[in-house]
């Protein structure tokens, strides 16, 4: 059961740390700021939440266990939250999406 | 687990990088704070690995909590400021 | 198209989070002795949930948490209690901030020092986020309140 | 975030509001969370604190209460919500690491405006942090019905507006939901 768990956090840990890498090299690669919001500030807040979930099974029903689940809370919370208000303030100061060339539309 | 904390940090670290790649050169300012964004939810889940290395738990996580509420605000001022701020660039 | 000045989501989620943020900044102050943290730090975060709301939703709205007024009179009011905390023991012949010496019966001497400790967090905390809050405001107080 | 019932001219002024009550009860429990330590004078200091924070916010809210409509949430459908929308997450997390991994990388983002109806502000708000926090999609802008989406790929921009996600935010509100999705219009570039 105790080997179980901890294979559980670790293969969460991880995933998230997966993800982390995944949204790192998307903030270099992808084209403009809203396509980076996508990559960077969301995939890797989703890693961020599977390490620190990973790190809750990891710590076990204890009090620590419990703030990590509030850490994950606000953050769930507040990433969100802060991504819409960037590409908001970006979008009212003028910046433009950029677009693949010849794309546009509801198909593919 | 215990053995993996102090390579996950360093990776965890490098994977910082990019991050601070766009932060120095974004093109546009709203480029560098997303850059800025990320960085610091990588460091709460650090200053977490580092509680669990140092064996400090508690303590490490009420920083990484000050932490990503100070991030939080800090963000939403920055909304308040550039979508007051027309045409700044 | 008319956009409305301030976003919904931003308005809602300083409503939503801000009761949070100041209990964990209150836990912050009364938990100084455990975890880090402690008077400025707790005080830091409190000011922080008081900025939220005004950055979220206008000056005005912040004005009804935490008037402009009452920021500078609790300001001076953290300071007076610390003072008044330190110079207590003044009455019984101690050193400032002897906090043995305060002359309140029924008291152990080390309870009544982590009491008084406690009591000297609470006036920086109230300091600090009053005096960051009225930085805020005399910063750009009304000017933004569209 | 419940709001106590809209007061109107005549109510009452001065009643406890239940909503007050379950609001405490909350931040109570967040402060065990936090605390660790259950002698009774942590508890006070703890009790203390949830009532200093009660009457911070009580004063904000009945100053400028939340706009119309019934703002609790059925909680179990909340549960409920919040566990289909981890797995949407995960799946779509998945999708938008595909797509930065694929070598010629197959973006084609895109601008989405469409109507919703929903309840309350609540639900607008609930629903744009859903839409954000799901990659590949990201709320630029809430007018009123109005949502303004910005889709990494035209994949992620269908799946959001075949109005699941919009119907069940619906849901946890209310049992007679609007229409989930209509009105769509593409940004032309």
């Amino acid at each position: 059961m105790n080997i179980l768990l901890e294979t559980a956090a670790i293969i969460l840990f991880g995933s998230g740390v997966l993800f982390m890498l995944v949204g790192s090299l998307g903030l270099l690669r992808l084209p403009d700021f809203f396509t980076r919001t996508h990559a960077s500030g969301k995939v890797d807040s989703v890693g961020m939440m599977l390490c620190l979930g990973g790190l809750a099974l990891h710590e076990g029903p204890t009090l620590s266990g419990l703030k990590l689940v509030l850490v994950i809370a606000f953050v769930a919370v507040s990433s969100p939250v802060a991504a819409h208000a960037l590409a908001r303030a970006a979008v009212r100061s003028g910046l433009k999406p950029w677009r693949a060339p010849g794309q546009g539309g509801p198909d593919r | 687990m215990e053995s993996l904390y102090t390579p996950l940090a360093a990776f965890l670290a490098l994977i910082l990088l990019p991050p601070l790649y766009r932060v120095l050169r974004g093109p546009t300012v709203f480029d560098r704070l997303l850059g800025a964004s990320v960085i610091g939810n990588k460091t709460i889940v650090i200053s977490c690995l580092f509680g669990f290395a140092f064996g400090r738990i508690e303590m490490f996580l009420d920083i990484a909590l000050g932490y990503a509420i100070l991030n939080f605000v800090g963000a939403v001022a920055i909304e308040k400021y550039f979508s007051s701020e027309e045409a700044s660039r | 198209m008319r956009t409305p000045s301030r976003s919904l989501v931003v308005v809602l989620a300083a409503r939503g989070l801000a009761p949070a943020i100041q209990l964990f900044a209150l836990y912050v102050v009364f938990h100084g002795h455990y975890s880090p943290g402690g008077g400025f730090q707790g005080g830091v975060l409190l000011a922080a949930s008081f900025v939220l709301v005004r950055l979220a939703e206008g000056y005005g709205a912040g004005q009804h948490q935490i008037p402009r007024r009452a920021g500078l009179l609790l300001g001076v009011a953290g300071v007076l209690l610390f003072g008044a905390v330190g110079a207590a023991a003044f009455l019984t012949g101690g050193n400032f901030l002897d906090h043995g010496r305060v002359p309140l019966p029924g008291f152990a001497p080390a309870d009544l020092r982590s009491l008084m400790i406690l009591v000297i967090e609470v006036g920086v905390a109230i300091t600090v986020a009053a005096v960051l809050t009225a930085i805020y405001d005399e910063l750009l107080g009304d000017e933004d309140d569209a | 975030m419940r709001t106590p019932p809209v007061a109107g001219p005549f109510a009452p002024a001065r009643r406890v509001p239940l909503g007050l009550v379950v609001q405490g009860l909350l931040l109570m429990a967040l402060w065990l969370a936090l605390s660790g330590m259950y002698d009774a004078f942590h508890l006070g200091l703890g009790a203390l604190s949830v009532v200093c924070v009660l009457w911070l916010n009580a004063r904000l809210r009945r100053a400028r209460p939340i706009g119309p409509g019934r703002t609790e949430v059925h909680v179990l459908r909340f549960v409920a919500y919040c566990g289909w929308l981890l797995g949407q997450i995960v799946l779509s997390a998945l999708h938008v690491a595909a797509v930065v991994l694929t070598p010629r990388m197959p973006v084609s983002p895109r601008v989405v405006r469409f109507r919703s109806d929903q309840p309350n502000d609540v639900a607008r708000m609930l629903l744009a942090c859903s839409i954000t926090l799901t990659p590949g999609t990201l709320t630029v802008e809430v007018d009123a019905d109005e949502f303004t989406v910005h889709a990494l790929t035209g994949a992620t921009a269908r799946g959001l507006l075949d109005g699941t996600m919009q119907a069940k935010v619906a849901r946890l509100f209310s049992d007679g939901p609007g229409r989930a999705v209509y009105d769509v219009r593409w940004e032309e570039g």
